[in-house]
């Protein structure tokens, strides 16, 4: 009920290929025939020196270093007074909104300072645990 | 609001379903992609994976239901369904708690009230104490009683701080082990004394009351393949060979007590059961795991029923509504490894598959590639077969188990289909002792 | 043996698994994969994946019969299950064909020779012909019974061969392309007139007989929710506004044409419902797609019952033993676009999960990871739903459609709770032509 | 319930790395950062000629041509007389077996000539549609 193969005797073939690899400046080498497949690989080498890496490529956008405010109960999500907006500044740490639950307003605090990026949730919003409430550039 | 997981919060989604009633689900972390999150019309993060900081999160919990506006709560089973407190905040928030009165509630979940409430109301109990406040008073009883006795936790339950004691000289050191793991468990040391009944059966009477004193019975089920840890593995409803007389005693004991408590919504009394004797165990006041066999042979919806009576609606049937047809048996799948004393086994499932046809239903939460995660109770799903007769149920539930796949974790699903090709299963003479001989003979065996 | 494929396949497996009868199943290259392949105790494959050279092939399924020592051979429907000859084959060589007597296949295969034969026992019958042999036969025959009329192929099904024709300048054209039609889907040209009965609903009637004369009917469905088509989507038992006069006119005319005939095993009598007047339309000699809410409402297994009486035995129930009890409702679960004319869809399910819980009832041969072959019928699911009352079973079976998830292929399950939505299904008054209706309507909503 | 992000400047960024990996030998080059990711690739261009590519290579190990007799009906597999052996030569093509369905002998012949490498069934075998009786060496 199945068809039985003989199994190859790769590792010789293997080895033989890889000699042969070694030779060009292939990165990868991959050959299928019927059922087999060969996958050959290297890491990448330099023979000449790389042209310069931009500095600032990988680190586009310019970096932010986003902290996130969760909300670490369920509740209805309200904007302290005065409200921020996104885009102000915090010089310090500071309350920003609280999360109103069984009658008890907890606190969300920036927990520093920075910048507000987004402002995650609408005054009055039902929050759960977990959910994000602020975005902040510590810069 | 549903507030439970698993495959119990399935199965009070499906209810409100279709009666109608919007749902709301809480999770946890782990539990962000299980099935009972997907299928509520809302959905609330209430805390990370671990039981106390999510599905006993009692603020964030009461909170999800103030703020989606909730009119109830089902507790399901396990996690908050018998704590009276919880059902003392609801009320307080204006939720209903389906289930019955806190005052209920905790009488029934202090085991050694239970028992006396139960005398007074008339049922046999087991011969045994009220609360003991030494090893020397315990000696004492156990003279009067006579050994073998067990200490049992009166905030007790799944065998934590309970000690079997054959002989007084064995009293001293059990007792202050049992009030230590009792203490550790529940955070209240006090135990208590019965009469060890040596091998009874395991059967647990169905009621359903609601708000207008009526009280109903749905049978019996028997409950007596259970886990060396006392935890239930197989269950059935009717139970074989119970004689009508015990039957009869067992339903008419069950509904006066209820009438006496002034019990409403669904609860279980559970007995043990002796040739003839029948001794009053303790009441589960929620809806049991094992539920679904009594709504096969009785054609009822219990959850259904507990959320009209929860309402204000009086009961959906009368006592003489209910025929008694055919016969059902649940297999509780577990991950778990039978064969490495029921360890927990967490982790994704590759291949899930359950069975289907006629007569078979399934509860679960899980499906290909559902995460087990490592928190919680480790029942992935129930089968349920109902038959014309207990050798047709049987018959369907061993071929309903061949057609169940559920590749990843252990499971008990070769183990039950072991108890059920047993001589003892198949005459159902069986009693709580029979799957820890079993266990104990096949190990001996594979040595 | 199971001469069979899918859920059907599953089904015949289960019910052997539950008398205790070993199993060999036979599967084309392209089910490998398959469920019922996999759950049988042996599995044979008789040949690639297109219809007449696997489960058509008789040569190899006789011989996979014969060298695994069968004794039995259940052909579920489609396929062989109505072929007299293939009937007449297994008796050849010794196998019990699992249906009536091979005489009675030939006689209800012809439409109008199963016409006349229930005229004979005194059953209603559209007003119609015999074998028409020509154009000019079929003008005058129209004439007598009165436009609009229908051409039939007389060894027709699903729809092939079939014109309606309104006014007499259309007969020619009519009669043309249906014997066309007729020849190129059964090699058999012949067709025969009926008077066109408009909007009628599509109700039949279950019977089971044994070898020993004793016919018992189940009851009815009402499977008038068809694709234009006039494939079957839903069906319910039992059939919502029938009059109890006409109800028992319907099976008392079943029963009498089963003992005229001789009847053995399952079968079905479909019949045109309009107002007061039952018309028989055709006998199928074989288990049904719909069969499940039969055998909820009357807590019977008919698989189990056909292999029983095909062994010889009489029926497990007298007539007096059933009992209808609430209300079924199945929905079809097809791979195929609703939107697309129900365009059938081949491929690799995705995530599959179906529905669980009380009253839920699936058949089914797939999972998560399953392919779907495009040679075969595109039903890859049947739901059946449960309930005290039919608003009950609604109920149920819409948050049944709710929990089952199948990705990877277009599917019923939206066109489903559309046509549970409406107020015609919701109020039971649905005739054939309905759900052609609903999508016309639906179509035109879009555009 | 959800992180809102905001989207990158992606485009921006994806030319300016694409400006930088033309200049590189690289064939393939995959940035990752936060959610983000990159990945650039190129067909092989060989600017110098290849080492030569060794012939017989692929074709290792020792070609056996294998074909595999498979039984085209549902039967029971009886080898013919005088029965064939694994190892043995095939001068041509001849009946090796035949599956016996419903009475009839159905002839199994070996298309040609050969050495049979496997008889997978054994005499008195049901077999079914597809099953492997014979692999036979080509040569």
């Amino acid at each position: 009920m199945s068809d039985e193969h003989q199994p190859s005797p790769i590792s010789n073939r293997v080895r033989r290929l890889a000699a042969f690899f070694v030779e060009t400046d292939l990165l990868r080498l991959r050959i299928e025939r019927d059922g087999d497949e060969i996958e050959l690989g290297r890491q990448v080498l330099h023979r000449d020196p790389l042209p310069e890496f931009p500095a600032d490529l990988i680190d586009e956008p310019a970096p932010v270093r986003l902290d996130t405010i969760k909300a670490d109960l369920v509740g209805v999500f309200r904007l302290a007074r005065p409200a921020m907006a996104e885009g102000d500044l915090l010089e310090s740490d500071r309350e920003l909104a609280f999360v109103e639950a069984l009658g008890i307003r907890n606190p969300v605090r920036s927990l520093g300072p920075g910048r507000i990026v987004t402002i995650a949730c609408h005054d009055g919003d039902p929050v759960e645990y977990g959910q994000v409430l602020f975005e902040i550039d510590r810069g | 609001m549903i507030a439970n997981r698993g495959e119990i919060a399935l199965r009070i989604n499906r209810a409100c379903q279709e009666l109608g009633v919007r749902t709301v689900a809480v999770f946890s972390e782990a539990d962000r992609e299980s099935l009972h999150v997907r299928q509520a019309d809302e959905a609330f993060c209430v805390g990370p994976g671990p039981v106390p900081r999510s599905y006993l999160n009692i603020p964030n919990i009461i909170s999800t239901a103030l703020v989606t506006g909730c009119d109830a709560i089902h507790p399901g089973y396990g996690f908050l369904a018998e704590n009276a407190r919880f059902a003392e905040i609801c009320a307080d928030h204006g939720l209903t708690f389906i289930g019955p009165k806190p005052s209920v509630i905790a009488a029934m979940g202090d085991k050694a009230t239970a028992k006396r409430v139960m005398k007074d109301a008339g049922v046999a109990t087991t011969p045994g104490t009220d609360i003991l406040d030494s090893p020397d008073e315990a000696k004492k009883a156990a003279q009067e009683i006579g050994y073998p006795v067990l200490l049992k936790a009166t905030a007790g339950g799944g065998g934590k701080g309970m000690r079997v004691v054959e002989r007084p000289e064995e009293m001293e050191r059990a007792y202050a082990s049992a009030t230590a793991e009792a203490e550790a468990s529940f955070k209240d040391g006090r135990v208590y004394m019965e009469k060890l009944i040596l091998n009874p059966r395991h059967i647990e009477v169905q009621v359903l009351g609601d708000e207008f004193g009526n009280v109903i019975s749905l049978g019996e089920r028997d409950c007596s393949v259970q886990k060396p840890s006392h935890q239930k593995l197989i269950e059935e409803s009717p139970a074989p060979h119970l004689s009508d007389r015990a039957r009869a005693a067992l339903l008419e004991m069950a509904v006066r007590a209820c009438k006496h408590v002034g019990y409403t919504n669904a609860g279980t009394l559970e007995f043990l059961v002796s040739g003839e004797n029948v001794y009053f165990m303790e009441m589960n006041t929620r809806i049991q795991v094992e539920h679904p066999v009594t709504e096969m042979v009785y054609s009822v919806d219990l959850v259904k029923e507990q959320i009209r009576v929860a309402a204000g609606e009086p009961l959906g049937y009368e006592q003489s509504d209910l025929q008694l047809r055919g016969h059902a048996i649940e297999c509780r799948i577990n991950a778990e490894d039978p064969r490495n004393n029921f360890a927990p086994q967490a982790g994704t499932l590759a291949r899930v598959v359950f069975p289907g046809g006629p007569g078979v239903r399934v509860d679960t939460h899980v499906y290909s590639g559902a995460m087990v995660p490592p928190y919680y109770d480790s029942m992935i799903a129930k089968i349920i077969a109902f038959g014309a007769s207990r050798e047709a149920a049987i018959a369907r539930m061993e071929r309903a188990l061949r057609e169940t796949v559920v590749d990843g974790v252990n499971t008990t699903i070769q183990q039950c289909l072991e108890i059920l090709a047993t001589p003892e299963f198949r005459d159902g003479r069986y009693d709580i002792g029979f799957l820890p001989r079993l266990l104990t003979q096949t190990a001996a065996a594979e040595r």
